[in-house]
């Protein structure tokens, strides 16, 4: 079992009513954590337009999650 | 450099610190709170970051620039927190000896911190609602 | 609106006219003196225009941009007599609802204005001597 | 008889030595006095490259000449 900190932004909060998550999980992977998550929310996000992070860098979803790790989930940018 | 900004974004200190005459050209692009956007009347909206990736992500793009095309110094800012309209909310300057590397550049940057850089947009409209604004 | 200048262009004042808030995207170029052109060690220079023709043909330039792109404004100014290295000698600046309509409008200006605008550069070497320069 | 103004700006002034001319001349069109003017001038400029006005406007080289005209040739512009 990890220790995990889980960010979202922008309508991510929305979707998951929170903007920070302090979980435990079995998840290996981002791929996986994500779908433990999808339990918590009552509409399915646009999985394709997020990008995912662990640590403040951008990772892939199929990334291996550590114990203690910070991983986020952002939706597409639009700032400009 | 990249960098965003919780306060008025300094656009002279900006532009002081990117131009410079020895390289002849010089191009930057201000970008400004309308009071409308995708067919609704904005009141004022707020831009949230990623702080630490935001800067990460800026700073790459700037380093691609400088890699991409001939310049000499290129810098952008981006504004976060609550905006009025009619404030700056992002600020590109490039410095190049030749206009052409300076406008692809600079183009290069705002195009790239747009799609990339994790910042979002929450507008605040005339009727009271407010919204997370997706990419046009 | 197009002019030309016999002292230092006034860029604060010329940002001033030309920007607006209410349009979301400013572009400006500014070209600077280079010490150095064309290979050659470039000492100062002097523009010299036909005024009245080059004067009406700038506007013509910027009535163009007016008419093919979605911009709000734009203005140009080209410097003319003896110019020292560093000083500006050109500045163009437009105003635009949209970020991609002010870049193409301020490069539309100023890729125009140096190949019609009845202006011509004679730059002093650092040899001493000067000449007349043709278009790179 | 036609009594014209002409004048050269950038590198012509070096190939005709002046930068303005006050002359008479019997040509109907400014191609036909640039003829005249090339017997003043030791080197043949290269023609295609030049720009013609009268009156301060841009003209076509066969454009006719007025009395009082005043007719400007104008290398290529080298601004910006």
């Amino acid at each position: 079992m990890k220790n995990i900190t889980i960010l979202f932004f922008g309508k991510l909060k929305e979707t998951w009513k929170t903007s920070e998550l302090k979980q435990t999980t079995q998840a290996h992977t981002i791929e996986e954590l994500y779908v433990e998550l999808l339990k918590l929310c009552d509409e399915e996000p646009h999985k394709a337009s997020i990008k995912v992070a662990i640590n403040d860098e951008f990772v892939a979803w199929d990334s291996a999650i550590s114990d203690h790790d910070t991983i986020a989930f952002l939706p597409p940018a639009s700032g400009g | 450099m990249f960098d965003i900004s919780e306060e008025t974004i300094n656009e002279s200190e900006l532009r002081k610190n990117t131009r410079d005459p020895a390289c002849g050209g010089f191009v930057c692009f201000e970008g400004w709170v309308r009071d409308h956007n995708q067919g609704k009347d904005v009141q004022k909206l707020a831009y949230e970051a990623y702080p630490k990736l935001a800067i990460k992500e800026g700073n790459r793009i700037i380093a691609e620039a400088m890699e991409k095309f001939t310049i000499n110094k290129a810098i952008c800012t981006h504004r976060v927190g609550m905006l009025e309209i009619g404030d700056m909310a992002v600020w590109v300057g490039v410095s190049a000896a030749h206009r052409d590397a300076a406008f692809q550049a600079c183009r290069y940057i705002l195009d790239e911190v747009k799609s990339r850089v994790p910042i979002w947009k929450n507008e605040t409209w005339t009727d009271g609602e407010s919204g997370w604004v997706e990419q046009e």
